[in-house]
């Protein structure tokens, strides 16, 4: 696949805007700022940016408990995100939401989940909306490899290969369901061998190589956008940091050693290797966009610690939609 | 629309206003399409579709394979992006497979989303016993449902409230879940030709009377109606009061009518324990306590599974004689 | 395979004892005699028996709403079989389950069950158990082709593989849900696809073929038997009925030549003229096997008709097991 | 057992007694097993199972995939051949994913299959808000459960009911579930070293007192002695309740109370629609309906999903304070 160097630019500068979005508010919720719990993102950038990359505004993405990444890569207001981790009135959610249930409806992002494997059954609904409405939108549906064990992935896939939705199953198979190795939650070791169960590709990606993500992804969204059906695809990533939280070693679940292996391929990095090699970025142009990230999120952070709780009379707001003049 | 008003008297079967329904809200908004499971080619095992599939082609009227959650799912994020599903589950009890799209997804996604999201979603489904179904196809869960905020429910009693409900469901904006009583399909009533809304949370006085109120849902209204004719014989004058929506509920309506009437029932087909008539009588004790003269009663389903043989079903079922036994009991009670 | 002539007469004996007791079953509910709605097993006979020919009493099953079948070939006891369908007290569930609930668990069958795809979790819990006890018991869980496309197949089938279990997955693939084509539930041709997604063989069977199944059957049970995992057969197999009823014919999802094509295969006759080209079973033994179960079948009928119904307070019993002298 | 009596006075948190619990039930009889997300290598989220996997392996501390409707039909298929398994559900809310488990089979088999099967499986959970965690992580949902026959539920309200309430569901022979709030994990008390049991279907009084009678649940137990306290002002002396089995309730330690008391309010933290409160509130009506001075109370979550930002939050959960300020008002109701 030819990629221009804007695409490339474009590729990094939102792999590092996640990177930076994620490591300062995996700061302030060991600093106690953020309440809640974060799920982080770090390590799996190359995924986000790679398929958000593809994406106009009227595509939709159902996002999952991991969700910053998502939102970061897809063009997300980084103060409504921060806002929204304080819980503030000023958040995407007005404070009600918060890590989990960050979205975004104008940018088609269709809200973190809580509910491991809640995405897949909502992004065929959007994507069968989308052919109805005759529109050539599609729809992005992120899981993880742990959700790719729930009732509702399967029951979504099916659905989707039946009334060839255009609609892409982005599995981000990062080793681990919470503390459980992929191994001892399946017994297939990639799971893209599931799609041939419902009649489409599935295809296994480098989820470490921003490039490779990105061919695979706008292959598969352009062939939904086509009207061809959906695909699912694979992308073996990892994260770094541990489940909840910022602290990614020493822990119970698996080895130090196999952290720093996988830190070896950081996406961030690789990228920015494979950029310099190819003259498109100096390392002081890459310098700059962390320091222009660093400086948006900064300034996200201090969007939210200077905005307000949400009212009390809040807390009985936005359950029902006044519809035709009643609550 | 260019029918001629039928005249006031047509009667149709509860089954044929929901047809009748859906036909009209289709033809009326473009938005609106029907998934479940055997709805388009079948026309649903109750017939509350048929003849859908024929207007309306099959990408308004889907069927689905038999996979609850990702339907219910699909009319979320059809909702959720500018269309109007209506969602049919063919037996309420299978309401049970897809409870998290349910509760922990379509009604929680507005609140969540702090606003920004508007589900205008419909659950259609059957509710109650009495077929020989047996456990699995006879339950009553709507105080399930009623527990969620973020949900409305309605729960026809019979032909006219049917339609009306279900054309109010539809063209609100929130998710509603209708709950449909499988034994009173047949039931016919005077049902306007014309598409028309009965409001959400409103409930209506089926008959009024001055010493005794019955708060009924579903089939229970009409069994109500026939224990307030037995009562006449004990000299009771009961107002029987149809809530229609059980979520939001007429606090007001039925508050208004214990304080004229001083004593109250509810009956609902659901098991007793736990059911939304829990709720009810809570409520009118702590809004009527002072006008009261005797407990508020509640009859219901007893606590057991629904039993398969006829003989127990029968014995299962609430009905009118024992809407009618338990008011006498009550009034035994009175203060 | 080899198969001894006693085992082939089992099978057909076995066959019929279902067909007969089906139609029967099917005119007293049309003639009104028989409550509630019946799923019948016509069409589908060689399913069963081959599978059950293999198992044990304390080899477990788990059925679906069309399970008559599956318990008279698991040796079920025809009179409370027939008493359970009337609803009276000498039924195998008292009455109080009907046809949608009938089970025999000395027998270990685990009950038809009125929720589709409600019998995978629950088999591989009794294979759980059977490799937790130590036993060497197989369980087999049967399901439709519309029942596959519940995520409870998937979850389960992934946790089977997963740990290994002594289950197999029968699939009766009989070409509908309700009155849902298979190429309208699903995108997929064969079922037996899935299984590659969750690490376990997957074999497609001429499911009119008592001998086939037989074959196929025997090699999955004894799989599991050793140790050696979880299989995903799917029969390929045809309803001669109506989903609830006897009229096959004349329906509208389905042409009548397509019914009268199946039945030329019709499993019975099938299995019939093989035993008679092999010189086992003569024209006249295969009469006196029919007459041998109609006349168990009818004995069963006036077992039933003659069995009192359950008394009132019978209502209120057998909800709760009474626990160390508390109910 | 060898262990040594502990000193009467040995207190240990809640989420302690929870382990030692299952340990002691995991030594007493080989056929209880613990299957769940992440119960066996990483002694579970809320650490409820720490240190189980190493004494008692692999085969009967079980990790599993994210599937719990499988885990759940595991449980039963398990319960149904002669195991008695513990299946633990992380939140209360992800029950959502595995109703149908639950309330369709699980609840219904012995009777559905008219007696013949026993299913002594425990469903244990952790419920409540306060945990900025938000709608899909704070439920508690148990009121749809007891309104389900087939099942027992019930609700530690501390560190002693905590074990002795495990213990006496994992002896049972029936299905129970067993929902802890998560909020009082850490709540330490006295709890015997010993395995005890605390009787299915009594309930406790917590507080004696003679003029007003609270029934609480769970971490409502605690909040409404604190409010009982914050009411010796007023000049009352409230007798708090704790049902510890919400089902079967014990009506008549209940009704007893109010029978003394005349006056009652029933606290849950769950939504106070449809809550298990509104049973215990009509329960109360019917049976004590004489001796009512003022309407039976209800103290729980206001209609709304919970809210994540702390602030909402706190204003969403029901405390001692919204107890005994209910209290007051209830008593200017007074008849
Ligand atoms: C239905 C449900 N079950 C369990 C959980 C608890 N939980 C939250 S995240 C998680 C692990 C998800 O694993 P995976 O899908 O691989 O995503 P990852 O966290 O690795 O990104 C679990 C079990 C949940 N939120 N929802
Ligand atoms: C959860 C659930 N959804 C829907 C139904 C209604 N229903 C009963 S049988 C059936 C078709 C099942 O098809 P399949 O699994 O292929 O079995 P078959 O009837 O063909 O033997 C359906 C949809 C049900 N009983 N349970
Ligand atoms: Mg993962
Ligand atoms: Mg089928």
């Amino acid at each position: 696949m030819d990629i221009s160097n804007g695409v490339l630019l474009d590729l990094h500068r939102r792999m590092v805007r996640i990177r930076t979005f994620e490591e300062e508010a995996g700061k302030l919720m060991e600093a106690g700022k953020i309440p809640g719990a974060l799920h982080l993102y770090v390590g799996e950038e190359a995924v986000a940016a790679g398929v958000m990359v593809h994406l106009r505004d009227s595509d939709q993405i159902t996002s999952t408990h991991r969700g910053h990444g998502h939102l970061v890569a897809k063009g997300g207001d980084l103060r409504k995100m921060y806002a929204e981790l304080y819980g503030r009135a000023t958040g995407y959610c007005k404070g009600k939401g918060g890590s989990m249930h960050i979205s975004d409806l104008d940018l088609g992002m269709l809200g973190a989940n809580g509910i491991v494997g809640a995405g897949p059954p909502i992004a065929i609904g959007a994507a069968f909306s989308n052919k109805y409405r005759g529109t050539d939108n599609v729809t992005v549906c992120f899981f993880g490899d742990g959700a790719s064990n729930e009732g509702t992935f399967h029951e979504a896939a099916n659905m989707a290969a039946l009334y060839k939705l255009p609609v892409v199953f982005a599995c981000e198979n990062n080793g681990f369901g919470e503390f459980t190795r992929q191994e001892r939650h399946q017994a297939v070791h990639d799971i893209a061998d599931r799609a041939a169960g419902y009649g489409m590709p599935g295809i296994v990606v480098d989820g470490m190589d921003a490039l490779a993500v990105y061919e695979a992804a706008g292959e598969a969204i352009a062939r939904a956008r086509a009207g061809s059906g959906p695909t699912l695809l694979e992308f073996k990533t990892y994260r770094f940091f541990d489940h909840v939280g910022i602290r990614g070693m020493g822990v119970i679940y698996r080895e130090d050693a196999e952290v720093l292996q996988w830190r070896e391929r950081d996406p961030v990095g690789l990228v920015e290797t494979r950029l310099a090699e190819q003259g498109i970025l100096s390392p002081e142009a890459a310098a700059a966009v962390h320091e222009a990230a660093l400086a948006d999120v900064r300034d996200a952070i201090a969007f939210a610690e200077a905005s307000p709780f949400p009212e009390p009379g809040a807390l009985m707001e936005d359950i029902y939609t006044v519809s035709r003049g009643v609550a | 629309m260019t029918t001629i008003e039928a005249p006031a008297t047509r009667e149709i079967p509860y089954v044929s206003a929901i047809a009748e329904a859906f036909g009209q809200l289709m033809r009326e908004d473009p938005n609106v399409f029907i998934a479940g499971e055997d709805v388009a080619l079948y026309g649903s095992v109750f017939g509350v579709t048929r003849g859908l599939l024929k207007e309306f082609g099959p990408q308004r009227v889907v069927d689905t394979p038999i996979s609850e959650s990702g339907i219910m799912g699909l009319g979320l994020g059809a909702a959720a992006t500018g269309l109007r599903p209506v969602i049919d589950i063919m037996f309420m009890d299978f309401m049970a497979v897809c409870m998290d799209e349910v509760v922990n997804q379509i009604a929680k996604i507005k609140y969540m989303f702090g606003g920004t999201a508007r589900i205008p979603l419909t659950i259609h489904t059957m509710a109650g016993a009495g077929t020989s179904m047996a456990a699995q196809h006879s339950q009553s869960l709507e105080a399930w449902f009623c527990h969620i905020p973020g949900l409305k429910v309605v729960m026809p009693s019979g032909p006219y409230e049917a339609k009306g409900l279900l054309v109010a469901a539809v063209r609100d904006d929130n998710p509603v879940m209708v709950v449909n009583t499988k034994t009173i399909l047949g039931m016919k009533a005077h049902v306007p030709e014309q598409i028309y809304e009965i409001p959400l949370g409103k409930a209506n006085v089926v008959r009024p009377g001055s010493n005794f109120t019955i708060l009924a849902t579903g089939r229970m209204v009409s069994e109500s109606v026939k224990a307030a004719e037995m009562l006449v014989a004990d000299g009771l004058d009961v107002e029987v009061i149809d809530p229609r929506t059980l979520q939001p509920f007429d606090t007001e309506t039925v508050v208004q009518s214990v304080r004229k009437t001083h004593r109250a029932l509810v009956a609902h087909e659901a098991v007793r324990f736990g059911g939304i008539g829990a709720e009810f009588a809570a409520q009118i004790q702590e809004e009527a306590f002072d006008y009261l003269d005797a407990p508020v009663g509640r009859v219901g389903a007893p606590f057991t599974p629904v039993p398969f043989s006829p003989v127990l079903e029968k014995e299962y079922m609430p009905n009118a004689e024992k809407i009618a036994a338990e008011v006498r009991r009550l009034l035994g009670k009175q203060a």
